[in-house]
């Protein structure tokens, strides 16, 4: 594990999160955006999970961080899900360009 | 190449394939399988690392629960025969461009990162630890000092732990729960 | 509790200062438990057997009687406590520590610090120096012979008082009261209001008078026992709405309310000089306690060199060089011109070395110079420019000018009367206003000499003219609310010229004979059905016999005849305000005015006397009518008849100047008295007899003159109203003091407002009410402030539309410009790290 | 395991080696398994509906499961024209992936364990709860109605029940002290009233709320309404046949065993008989000891699938909204109940009284089953004479003792 190293995590790390950014900026579908922010909150969870293995000053914050971190994001999802759902309920679709008005 | 690298390779590979594949995706469902590899993967990747109990959770919470939900909403609210929203070519391309300028900017960035003494030890603090610091039990002193810190300053923790952490994020788990159900709630339509 | 008040005697005092609280908070609860349950009346239920049980319909009767019960108690304890005081045989400090406490942690406005006193005992432990004083304000209470003399006085009187009262306010224990006054008055005023043609009616309020008297009582015995100038303050205040409550007690007569309206203003312009004080002192002195600041402001008795060379006094001096250090130094004047500088220097609470005590004067070893550090310490000398420190003197007393009716506030306390008559005797007459006359002798060490004769000239000019007005006066309580007047203007004549124990005697003995006199009137008034003008009475000698005798006793008081408690007070005044007068010759005013208004005193007061009970009945109506009172009203002006005799008695009996009473005070007799009136004392003392025998021979001329003119020569009723001379309208208009204060401060008030509203006005606003001119518009406001306000509104509005070109609602674009701020500055991050 | 491998291979083959085997162990055990499942399926529910069942093939048709394996991958591998055949050939391996890496983490024995976790418990809930989304897809990618209600259903109704079921597990974790299954097992060792079944009152109700959510997590009778033939033709597989049909039946069994097996390691005392009060593999050696343990567990966990097949065959399926009600209404607030019932009794309850109870748990239900199997004996079974029915339904109490002609 030692020669592995800290980088190659934190280089998929970046990875996953551009592609969580370039989803969220690309995705017309809401569900998707959804998905795109998942993806970025992986992105720092990874981070944080390999901070946490290689310093040892973090061994114990980077997995409650991560968990906190899982914890919200499920809960983000839901009430996320349940706006998109409200909102497809009067509008009659789940298109974020459509969702331009601050009125609901 | 010892197995732990063989291992990362693979597991990176994936996961990042299936990172590009929810990108990539027109379909949602697809896209929702996509990310299903994704989470996969990043939860390998935390036992990989030694983080069992957090490699569990993701599985637990993410594939078990957030995936499932977002399928489910899916479902909800598809329309007719499954029709797709397509996004201007031109945004995909300067998204992309975005995106991979970010890459590597995150890259050369993550590159400067120097750890002052990578430990030996490949297991990190198990389940027991955890709970005892989100019960507010720990031990003030982390085993090694914080990065970024003056030389030779060491930062204790605070005693309670995590509790407080904890204990806001179950009361807004508590609201979220209110909250959602309180929004995805059946109107009843008033006939006037 | 016997240990627990053994050890501090002074507590008799908190527990009997409670009490009334105690009467008023249960009323106030009783009464108010009832009026939140009154809409659920009649309906069966919890609230309703609540309310039932709290009273009913009817006034709250019981809660009376326990207000009077625990006033008695009250009472008690204040007598025993004089007892107490007197009987104490402990010396100084154990006097002090028996007899006054201190709370010093109520409100704090500095850091926690122990009191200077707390320190001077800490400092044999632990030699740091001392701190900052703390700005603290303090509850507390210090038990003196003249506080317990007062506080007697006070429980004794308020305790006949609320006996009276029970039989005086009978009709307001009805559960429907009809106020004909009410109707007499609005005729005309609101012609078209619901109740035309019918009597007004309301509740009976038993129950809120003795709400309001329990509340006044509680707030002026924590008057008389605070130890520190704020304390005094919130009792001031506390009072005042008493007071105010008690005025406006007939709130639906519009003169009663003007009345409360005009008595509560005009205490606020006295109060605001009391506040002005307050602040200088508590800026210059950093302490409100009494004792304390008398140990600032005045200079050590003795220092470490033996006797000081002026102990107790005022030391002036004037601003020097500073130090090198920038600590400002402070010089002596030439020895010949002692007592002139443009500073007061102020002393250390606690001395730096318990042993090295500190005391200005001239010679070897003295100092003649004085440090100031920029930041007060209470171990250092300080010093106070010399005119804020007479401001503070001026501002103390111009509370006690308001409180206590004299001139130029004076005009509130006639239409006081408005209140029911228990309410005149006790707060307007024996109590409140004599809280000012209290508060001056209590803070007499804080008069520089120059605040003395503004107090002794204003108490010349209000004795004067009120009595003048009085003479004229038709109204019975009026004539006995200037008298009052008159007579507070002895007292603060008295310790203006140094008469301390003078002034504050006549305050004990005036306090009972004019209770006692306005409790007769009260009397007079109830038996005659609220009939109040002397024009209409006369003969009711026979009607009301203990009535007419009781007055008699106290009318003969306040002449000032002798072996009664009012000659003893008032020859020590005229002596004082003689050997003043004789020792400065250019203020021979003081004395000409007072010795003058003894003879109208007692004319006045014959005169009234003899309208309203002998000769033959003007109004054969009201004659009829009129009974004597019950019993309830009549012992206790008996009680007080007792007092006004014998209050001030001692032994050898036709010596006035040994009256016990007078010994007693002259125990509390602040020794800043005698260092400032030595010599006048010494004056007044060869000059007794004479001063007491002017006064006497003056009096009983004016007696003379009364019998003459209304006992003798009986007017008829036709002579009583006819319009007099120039100089009768002048007196019967009060000397015209409304008239002016419309003229010079109400009226342009209000062209002020109006001017004020036109320049306001816009052309959108609503018409007037009929009845109120129609004002031009003139729009200064919406061109000027709203104009301003409004066009910041609109540039910040016309700033928003535009900015609002970026704000598309598109989650992507916002997406985008993120990431695109996230690669910036990421990529300046990395460039710079490079 | 790696440790065996080690004295043969250099380090990093011996844990490739060891993980094959181990692989290849549990695939076999579950595809064993569920070849006997399937017949006993249908031997149970042919003797439940008084039928004989498959008799043909084989002794007792006990090869049935042979047969209908060869005629599945024989058949012709179709998908629907609209289908997305990507994800709709994906599904039944999603959902068999999930159902196999559960049995990761099951102890079959002491120190019988393809991968020992700390956190077992933890990890097989995870994992059995992301099967789910292998019938969540199936049911989409069919571009079948029914198929996609049957989806959503499977959705609603496993993510619901996850709820109940993982504080089910949390109870007997909680008196365990650990996540570790292998260390939980090896606390009950010896006498049936060490089981965590009997540790308290709080417990005992536990399991049986766990095993009924389970049932519904597996998606069996009379939770089955992902696959309701009343209703959705055949839900979420309708479109499905041969072997990609099979492999969700393959998950299906592999979810029962492996809850069972879950249940019978965090209540029933997990590969001890309960009638020894020792180790087996400690006394007999690792081998021969862990034979027993493997048989015992194997049997338990086969005694609780047989109880699901007899639930199946014996209870109507209930309707959507009667199994969530169960579920949210009932099952989540009794599992919160509980669970702070339990931490209650380990904080408050005196060790003799909790001892007390333990014993009186344990041999009342003991002395139950006894009488329950002693009258099984006693009584011969109420089967009824052709063209009558048993019991009062006619009107006519009919006595217990008649003779089968």
């Amino acid at each position: 594990m030692t020669e592995l190293g800290l980088q190659p995590f934190l280089a998929l790390s970046a990875f996953l999160f551009a592609c969580g950014v370039v989803c969220i900026a690309s995705k017309r579908n809401a569900i998707g955006v959804l998905m795109g922010v998942e993806l970025v909150l992986n992105a720092a969870n990874v981070n944080l999970v390999a901070f946490a293995r290689y310093n040892p000053a973090f061994q114990l914050e980077g997995q409650v961080f991560t968990l906190l971190v899982i914890v919200l994001a499920a809960a983000e999802a839901a009430v996320a899900l349940a706006i998109i759902l409200n909102f497809y309920n009067n509008h009659a679709t789940v298109d974020v360009d459509q969702a331009d008005e601050l009125k609901g | 190449m010892s197995l732990p690298v063989v291992l990362f390779a693979l597991l990176a590979t994936v996961t990042a394939v299936s990172a590009l594949g929810v990108v990539l995706s027109r379909n949602v469902v697809r896209m929702a399988v996509w990310l299903l590899f994704t989470l996969i993967g990043v939860s390998l990747l935390y036992l990989l690392l030694g983080a069992e109990f957090v490699g569990a959770a993701q599985l637990i919470v993410y594939v078990g629960g957030t995936l499932v939900l977002l399928v489910f909403g899916v479902m909800l609210t598809a329309q007719g025969p499954l029709r797709e929203l397509r996004t201007p070519a031109a945004q995909l391309v300067v998204g992309g461009i975005l995106g991979a300028i970010l890459v590597s900017l995150l890259i050369v960035v993550s590159y400067h990162i120097v750890l002052p003494n990578p430990p030996e030890q490949d297991k990190l603090p198990g389940v027991a630890s955890l709970g005892l610091a989100f019960l507010g039990v720990t031990e003030t002193n982390p085993p090694a000092a914080l990065t970024g810190l003056p030389e030779g300053t060491r930062v204790a923790r605070t005693p309670v732990a995590y509790l407080l952490p904890f204990e806001i994020v179950s009361v807004h788990l508590l609201v979220v729960l209110i909250g959602a159900a309180y929004l995805a709630r059946a109107k009843r339509r008033v006939q006037s | 509790m016997l240990n627990w008040i053994d050890t501090n005697p002074g507590r008799i005092y908190l527990v009997a200062t409670l009490l009334p609280l105690v009467a008023f908070t249960l009323l106030l609860i009783g009464g108010g438990i009832r009026s939140a349950c009154r809409p659920y009346r009649r309906q069966g239920g919890f609230a309703d057997s609540l309310y039932w049980i709290f009273g009913g319909d009817k006034p709250l009767k019981t809660g009376a009687y326990l207000a009077t019960v625990l006033m008695a108690l009250a009472a008690v304890l204040g007598v025993t406590g004089l007892v107490l005081v007197l009987t104490d045989p402990s010396e100084g400090s154990l006097r002090e520590d028996r007899w006054a406490e201190r709370l010093t942690s109520w409100v704090h406005l500095g850091p926690d610090l122990p009191t200077p006193t707390e320190w001077d005992r800490k400092r044999e432990s632990d030699p740091t120096p001392p701190p900052l004083v703390a700005l603290k304000l303090e509850l507390g209470y210090k038990i003196d012979h003249l506080a317990a003399v007062v506080f007697a006085m006070v429980t004794v009187i308020s305790t006949l008082i609320f006996i009276f009262s029970l039989g005086y306010m009978q009709d307001e224990t009805e559960v429907v009261v009809a106020d004909h006054e009410v109707d007499r008055q609005t005729v005309g005023r609101h012609a078209s209001g619901p109740h035309v043609g019918q009597h007004f009616q309301r509740r009976g309020r038993f129950g809120r008078f003795f709400l309001y008297l329990s509340l006044f009582c509680f707030s002026m015995l924590n008057l008389v026992i605070a130890d520190n100038l704020f304390q005094v303050f919130v009792s001031w205040e506390l009072v005042g709405i008493c007071s105010f409550l008690l005025i406006g007690f007939y709130y639906e007569r519009p003169s009663a309310s003007t009345a409360a309206n005009k008595a509560f203003i005009i205490n606020r312009v006295g109060d605001a000089g009391f506040l002005v004080g307050i602040m200088i002192a508590w800026t210059y002195l950093g302490t409100l306690n009494f004792e304390e600041m008398f140990t600032r402001v005045r200079s050590p008795i003795a220092d470490s060199h033996g006797v000081a060379q002026f102990p107790n006094q005022l030391i002036r001096a004037n601003a020097a060089e500073p130090y090198r250090d920038g600590t400002p130094r402070y010089e002596l004047p030439p020895r010949d011109e002692f007592g002139t500088g443009s500073h007061l220097i102020l002393m250390p609470l606690v001395p730096e070395e318990p042993s090295h005590v500190h005391s200005p004067g001239y010679g070897p070893h003295r100092d003649q110079d004085f440090a100031v550090p920029a930041s007060q310490n209470v171990t250092t000398y300080g010093a106070i420019p010399y005119w804020l420190f007479v401001v503070m003197g001026v501002g103390i007393f111009l509370g006690c000018v308001g409180k206590s009716a004299q001139v130029p506030l004076h005009t509130w306390l006639p239409d006081a009367m408005e209140g029911p008559t228990p309410v005149s005797a006790l707060i307007h007459a024996a109590t409140m206003v004599a809280a000012g006359v209290y508060l001056v002798g209590r803070s007499f060490p804080l008069f520089a000499p120059e605040v003395l004769l503004v107090i002794a000239y204003i108490g010349a000019i209000t004795l004067f003219m009120a009595a003048t007005i009085a003479l004229v006066q038709t109204d019975i309580k009026r004539v006995l609310a200037y008298s009052t007047c008159s007579q507070l203007g002895f007292m603060m004549l008295a310790l203006g010229v140094g008469g301390w124990v003078a002034g504050l005697l006549h305050l004990i003995t005036h306090a009972f004979f004019k209770a006692l006199l306005f409790l007769c009137s009260g009397s007079v008034i109830h038996g005659c059905h609220h009939e109040q003008d002397i024009r209409k009475m006369g003969g009711l000698r026979h009607k009301m016999p203990i009535t007419a005798f009781t007055m008699l006793v106290g009318v003969l008081a306040i002449a000032g005849m002798p072996l009664l408690s009012g000659w003893y007070s008032k020859d020590q005044i005229i002596a004082a305000a003689m050997a003043y007068g004789l020792d400065h010759q250019h203020h021979f005013l003081l004395f000409l005015l007072p010795v003058l208004t003894t003879g109208l005193t007692a004319f006045y007061m014959f005169r009234l006397w003899l309208l309203t009970f002998t000769g033959s009945p003007r109004d054969t109506q009201v004659h009829e009518h009129a009974q004597e009172s019950p019993r309830v009203m009549t012992i206790p002006l008996i009680v007080l008849a007792v007092f006004s005799i014998g209050v001030a008695w001692g032994w050898p009996l036709w010596n006035a100047d040994a009256s016990y009473l007078g010994e007693i005070l002259k125990k509390s007799e602040p020794a800043a008295v005698a260092v400032a009136f030595a010599h006048e004392h010494e004056t007044a003392h060869h000059y007794h007899l004479a001063a007491g025998g002017l006064a006497l021979i003056l009096a009983i001329i004016g007696a003379g003159l009364a019998f003459h003119y209304f006992s003798r020569r009986q007017p008829t009723p036709e002579t009583m109203s006819a319009p007099g001379g120039a100089g009768y309208r002048f007196l019967l208009n009060k000397w015209y003091w409304d008239e002016a204060y419309d003229k010079g401060l109400v009226r342009p008030t209000i062209q002020l407002a109006q001017a004020a509203a036109a320049a306001d006005k816009r052309p959108t606003d609503a018409p007037p009410p009929p009845g109120e001119p129609e004002l031009p518009p003139k729009r200064f406001d919406l061109l000027t402030v709203d104009g301003l306000l409004n066009t910041v509104g609109q540039a910040v509005a016309g700033v928003g539309r535009w900015l609002r070109i970026v704000q598309t609602g598109q989650l992507r674009m916002y997406m985008l410009a993120l990431a695109l701020t996230a690669v910036l500055l990421l990529g300046i991050l990395t460039a710079l790290t490079e | 395991m790696p440790e065996f491998w080690s004295v043969y291979l250099p380090e990093p083959w011996n844990l490739v080696a060891a993980g094959v085997v181990a692989a290849a162990a549990l695939f076999g055990y579950i595809g064993i398994s569920t070849f006997f499942a399937i017949w006993a399926e249908r031997k149970v529910s042919a003797r439940i509906q008084d039928r004989l069942g498959p008799t043909r093939v084989g002794p007792f048709g006990l090869l049935q499961s042979l047969a209908d394996g060869i005629k599945l991958i024989s058949k012709e591998d179709v998908a629907p024209a609209g289908a997305d055949r990507f994800l709709f050939k994906l599904a039944p391996y999603l959902a068999f992936c999930a159902a196999f890496c559960g049995f990761l983490a099951l102890p079959f024995g002491k120190g019988l364990v393809a991968l020992e976790l700390n956190i077992a418990a933890f990890f097989m809930l995870a994992v059995l709860s992301s099967e789910v989304f292998g019938v969540v897809l199936a049911g989409y990618a069919s571009a079948n109605k029914w198929s996609l209600f049957g989806g959503v259903r499977e959705a609603a109704q496993v993510v619901s029940y996850e709820v109940p079921r993982a504080m089910c597990v949390v109870i007997p974790v909680c008196v365990a002290g650990t996540l570790n299954l292998n260390l939980i097992g090896q606390q009950q060792t010896g006498w049936f009233w060490n089981w965590n079944l009997f540790h308290d009152p709080f417990t005992f109700v536990a399991f049986f709320i766990f095993f009924i959510c389970a049932t519904a997590s597996c998606k069996r009778a009379p939770f089955d309404l992902a696959e309701a033939e009343s209703e959705l033709v055949a839900g979420f597989h309708t479109e499905y046949s041969g072997i990609r049909w099979s492999y969700f039946f393959l998950a299906e069994y592999g979810s029962m065993f492996a809850v069972s097996g879950l249940a019978s390691l965090l209540f029933l005392g997990g590969w001890h008989t309960g009638l020894l009060p020792f180790e087996p593999s400690e006394v007999w050696g690792f081998w021969w000891g862990n034979l027993l343990n493997a048989a015992v567990f194997i049997g338990k966990c086969w005694l609780l699938v047989g109880v699901m097949m007899w639930m199946r065959w014996s209870l109507p399926r209930l309707r959507i909204d009667q199994v969530m009600m169960t579920c949210l209404q009932y099952f989540l607030p009794i599992s919160c109940g509980l669970l702070v019932g339990v931490c209650l009794w380990l904080l408050l309850v005196p060790a003799g009284a909790a001892e007390v109870v333990r014993y009186a748990l344990a041999l009342g239900t003991a002395g139950f089953l006894l009488t329950l199997i002693v009258s099984l004996f006693r009584y011969p079974p109420m089967s009824a004479p052709r063209g009558q029915l048993p019991g009062a339904w006619d009107g006519v109490r009919t006595p217990l003792t008649i003779q089968i002609k």
